[in-house]
């Protein structure tokens, strides 16, 4: 198997099924000619023509608007947002049109599409381009979202998400696109959405996390595995559907958990895994269910940035506390 | 822009004059034959108005706009498509023209009385559901559109939308994308002077709406929106010009609403009597009624007969949604995914009492 | 004191703060010669004049974006979106411009503003018109969320919004604009954000909601208590900023709490509010915290309204599921 | 629409020919003293770019936009303005403008140094923050137009914008609703031919932006943005009829892109350098500096030492902002709320040490 970063293997699953299915067609902001601002659609629109990779306006309620329609005719698009932060600007596309289409029409209009979106902080990025808004899509009923952590499972979800006749917000941690790095198949292979991922086990607390923050949860299970802790990590893949048996099972091993992730504190996802993990795990918790997000202030200017997003350090100290209650 | 018709940005082209008779030396492309086919279909909204209103005071319907006013605008439009390739995007005041297309009276029934059924258009009836979130539909036209266009197929659509609906990101979005891609659309504004309360002068400062085309690359037009011939005349090249690539058309029609904006709306807050009862004389029924009975198509009886027949076929339309089942807890869960996520299956089955 | 409803109460807030200071400014759709569609600000434009209660344009981004502008005049814009669902049109000005512009500026624009909502279901509106979306709204940061639940609290807490220096959306239950009547004093009064209200005392369980789902919530307790249970109801009044102490104290007395609310149940504001109460009073909890919220489906037709939005049955259920926990 | 200039849909407006000679007849209102403060500003603006550029590949500035190319559409426009009572509302390209109300180089090399401090507008200094989220500062520009109106100020707003920008929904509603409430407002749109790597006919249809004015009842002109004269005296004109008030004018400034979009933008892979070639010969600073030498207000020697002088203020300015302590964490909640949230401020305490 070849080592792919992110990025390469997002490119890679969008070239195949390209390949595959010519009803996938590839539309947003510098997509074609420049290859995507991270270079996510590098090539693709020089080897499927301007037809099939097609920059847009500078829109994004149009880019989304315009894929629910190029969806009732029958093609399955692929809308880039060229940050998550911009689907602001969309939101009534997606929460109200995309996620809704399928049960408006009573079925007669489903909606195959899947909406990339970079996000995430610690890169310096200007204002409003880090923001980790996955909550507020979670909570938009009809919408399915995709958060993978590794190179293979954003070529294996992405590939899934592409097949599935239901809309996928598949987020992409643009921290990772390069940093992240792994084994991926090059043949045909999907990661089934909902079902989460074991990084590794812990007897003693088990972090729940998604997207680029797995990789912070992993770095802090190892220091505290010198501290002689015995910490699992669960990767979620995806927000919706949500793995509860997933969450039940780790939690039931540990009996204790954290959640962490880049969105701020207070109705963000954690929020709801917090929820789930005591219904579905409450005689088994030994201690409250840590928190580790960032504050609850707008994504700050780069100079502390790095105060904001969550840090190893940060999810290390919530760990001992979760330990010691 | 030459090749692009030119705009008039303050007088609406008028064809057919309020007093019944044909601008000079225009011939419609609506022989006698379609010419009662369209009358039928206004006189059917006036019969579906008037029995849904009454049927929303017994509380056995929901909110309903009826089109009272607006025939004209709809039924010009639509019988302009060609209902086997062609498609209708609808706002939610369009009835007639989804009924052209294939959508049923029994359908509109099940949508008023908030059965989810009654938003499903059937195979081969080429129409997108009510849209509720004013100027959502607009990009969906254009990425229709664009799709039909981009699988080889030379169907046009006609997207309906409001002069309330125009004031919105997405109309301007849509607009400006469509000229980009020179997307087979035919942009029906149907400027009916007011968004509930709002009067037109309060929506925008434009002389016209159709002075936007210009703005977005596209042909734009401003007919009289209670003139069958016009709005249709319009429409019409409209959907050639898009049927042949070359792009798409903005088509302000002005029309008035005669009605109260919904079921629950009181105009008399805001509605100048004055100015209604002068509106009125350009009723686009009356109009026409007046062209078809000099041309000896129509006369009272006829009318009589045929408004009788529809309000029973309305009736019937009424009895045939009402005898179905109501809808039970699963209609909260059908449709909202085609894989559903396991909560929400669980969801379902709570509620539904079904095993999960 | 006079019985209001809660449409005439905040007409009458209005009323008193058009009155008290001239830079309070309204602006809507409907809002002026129509005095709003469900009547919130009837005759306020005779009295206050057209430059005050402004009609505005059938635009939601730009009547809240408008009232950043106005804002930064010096001005305190009270922009009304006819209905929360609308919000979404104008997302990326409130998340990403109101609730920012005082952290971009540095403290130079604070963005003194009450955007007011109506939600909430159960009256047969159209699609769209009735979603509960506070969630979103609660998840972004710079943001307040109040959500009175009694004409008085409508009336003191939308007094007090008004002279709060920060953004405030303020959620008006549609279905309470004319079903909610209390006792409103006619003076001068506010009602602090933050600070919950005890709507009834339980030893056996605790209901947190807040809003329409107050007047459910209470139902369903007395419903209980005729079946031997005590059942306290606690009102949040506002979700930022958030009553924890309440929470902890009221989980504290009952050790059993149940979260209520009409929006979808994942990602919705409960969710936070079981990770709240699970952070401060988890040594308190004898069961699983329960949640009653509509399903995750978008918002449906009519005929079946009623059994999406929580009933007092679906909270009864869910008190004995706790109870027997 | 009489009242309103006529709009020039594909030429636009020269009164400072590309070789430096003023149209047959045009005196520009810029005297000597404000011409040279002009070609100082356009000086600066070059110096800023270099040195800002240089910065950030040494790591010690973020992304930053350069204004290369687009001295003339932001300096002449800006020259229009009375810092005193009228506002400038940036997008993120308009750096002189934004100096000439009194913002500064080193409150610009914080605002680039992720420093929340940059992007404060002293007291006094009629800008409203640099904005990110395109389009959103339009309809911010015309509701602070309307209230410094409503206040009985007869200051006026101009608000910059690009050629991207314009596709935004936010950009319809905000000229809309100028026009609906002749706000005070003049649009200045920059058509530098490119959005990031999208040129300018991916982007629109339109034959000009300045023709989507009439679709909204107010005044439109198009001028070439790389001449001061042309940009200087529509923008003049649009002041004084938004101070009158006459209402809102939309202008478009064609210039050219001459570097990158951003520090990390690489334009050889989508930029013909060809084409590039051919703009370069419109630069505005190279046209500006042809008219002051054969005026004889500058040479080569004068504008050496003036660039030298530029230089120098850039280099103490990013002294004095990298000679400030960097933000520690209570930068992440300064000015979030004024009354803050107790578990934002508990949060705060946490991350600050203080006691909460
Ligand atoms: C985005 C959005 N905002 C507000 C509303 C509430 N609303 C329903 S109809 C209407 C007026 C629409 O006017 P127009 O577009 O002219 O259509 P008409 O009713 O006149 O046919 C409004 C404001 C809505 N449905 N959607
Ligand atoms: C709403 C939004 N969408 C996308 C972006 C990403 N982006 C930043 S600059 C830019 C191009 C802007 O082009 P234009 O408006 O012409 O301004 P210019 O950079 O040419 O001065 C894009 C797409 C953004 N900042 N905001
Ligand atoms: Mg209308
Ligand atoms: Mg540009």
């Amino acid at each position: 198997m070849a080592v792919m970063t992110m990025v390469e293997a997002i490119r890679s699953a969008l070239a195949a099924e390209l390949e595959r299915d010519e009803r996938v067609l590839l539309l947003g902001q510098d997509i074609g000619v420049n290859g995507g601002v991270f270079r996510a659609t590098e090539g693709l629109q020089e080897r499927f023509g301007a037809e099939r990779v097609v920059d847009m306006p500078l829109a994004e309620a149009v880019i989304v608007g315009s894929a629910v329609g190029l969806a009732c005719s029958g093609l399955v698009p692929v809308p880039e947002l060229q940050f998550l932060g911009f689907g602001s600007q969309a939101f009534h596309q997606i929460e109200g049109q995309v996620a809704r289409m399928r049960f408006r029409s009573h079925g007669r209009y489903g909606m195959p599409m899947v909406i990339r979106a970079p996000f995430g902080g610690n890169v310096r990025t200007p204002e409003l381009h880090s923001d980790a808004h996955e909550a507020k899509y979670a909570g938009s009923p009809g919408l399915k979202v995709a958060m993978p952590a590794t190179a293979r499972d954003a070529k294996g979800m992405l590939t899934e998400a592409l097949r599935d006749p239901d809309p996928v917000l598949f987020c992409e941690p643009l921290r990772g696109y390069r940093l992240i790095k792994d084994e991926v198949p090059e043949e045909d292979f999907t990661v089934p959405l909902g079902r989460a991922r074991t990084v590794r086990e812990g007897d003693d607390l088990v972090i729940v996390a998604y997207s680029a923050a797995v990789v912070i949860a992993e770095k802090a299970a190892e220091r505290a595995a010198a501290e002689g802790y015995s910490v699992g990590v669960l990767d979620l893949r995806s927000l919706v559907p949500l793995d509860a048996d997933a969450l039940r099972e780790a939690v039931a091993r540990s009996g204790r958990a954290l959640v962490l992730h880049e969105a701020p504190l207070t109705a963000g996802f954690g929020a709801e895994l917090v929820a789930t993990i005591q219904e579905e795990a409450f005689w088994s918790l030994e201690a409250p269910i840590g928190r580790v997000a960032a504050y609850d202030t707008p994504y700050p200017p780069g100079s502390v940035e790095d105060l904001y997003v969550p840090s190893v350090e940060r999810v290390l100290a919530a760990i001992r506390t979760v330990l010691e209650a | 822009m030459s090749t692009l018709p030119a705009i008039g940005t303050d007088e609406p082209r008028c064809l057919l004059a309020p007093d019944g008779t044909v601008a000079e030396g225009h011939v419609t492309a609506l022989d006698d034959a379609a010419l009662l086919d369209a009358w039928r279909a206004m006189l059917q909204s006036r019969a579906i108005d008037e029995r849904f209103f009454s049927l929303q005071r017994q509380g056995r319907l929901g909110t309903f706009s009826p089109v009272n006013g607006e025939e004209a605008a709809v039924v010009g439009s639509a019988w302009a498509l060609d209902p086997a390739r062609d498609w209708v995007v609808p706002q939610y005041r369009e009835l007639p023209a989804m009924l052209r297309q294939g959508y049923t009276v029994t359908r509109a029934v099940q949508y008023f009385t908030g059965n989810p059924a009654g938003n499903f258009m059937a195979p081969g009836v080429n129409v997108l559901p009510y849209q509720i979130s004013l100027a959502a539909q607009i990009p969906h036209a254009v990425g229709l559109a664009w799709g039909l266009r981009h699988q080889g197929s030379d169907g046009v659509v006609c997207v309906y939308f409001g002069d309330g609906a125009s004031s919105e990101g997405d109309a301007h979005e849509a607009l400006n994308l469509a000229g980009v891609r020179r997307a087979p659309v035919v942009f029906l504004l149907k400027n009916n002077g007011w968004a509930i309360s709002t009067p037109v002068h309060r929506q925008t400062a434009a002389p016209s709406f159709a002075a936007r085309a210009a703005g977005y690359g596209m042909a734009g037009e401003l007919v009289d929106g209670n003139d069958l011939f016009a709005v249709h005349d319009a429409c019409t090249r409209a959907v050639t010009r898009a049927r042949a690539g070359e792009g798409p058309t903005l088509i302000e029609a002005r029309t008035y609403r005669m009605g109260p904006h919904n079921t629950s709306d009181d105009p008399t807050r805001y509605v100048d009597p004055e100015e209604l009862e002068a509106r009125r004389a350009g009723d686009p029924v009356a109009r026409l009624r007046r062209h078809l009975q000099a041309k000896g198509l129509v006369d009272d009886a006829s009318e009589e007969v045929l408004t009788a027949a529809l309000t029973a076929e309305v009736d019937a339309a009424v009895a045939e949604a009402e005898a179905g089942a109501p809808p039970g807890p699963e209609a909260m869960f059908d449709h909202v995914y085609a894989r559903p996520p396991q909560r929400m299956a669980g969801q379902r089955a709570a509620a539904t009492g079904e095993a999960g």
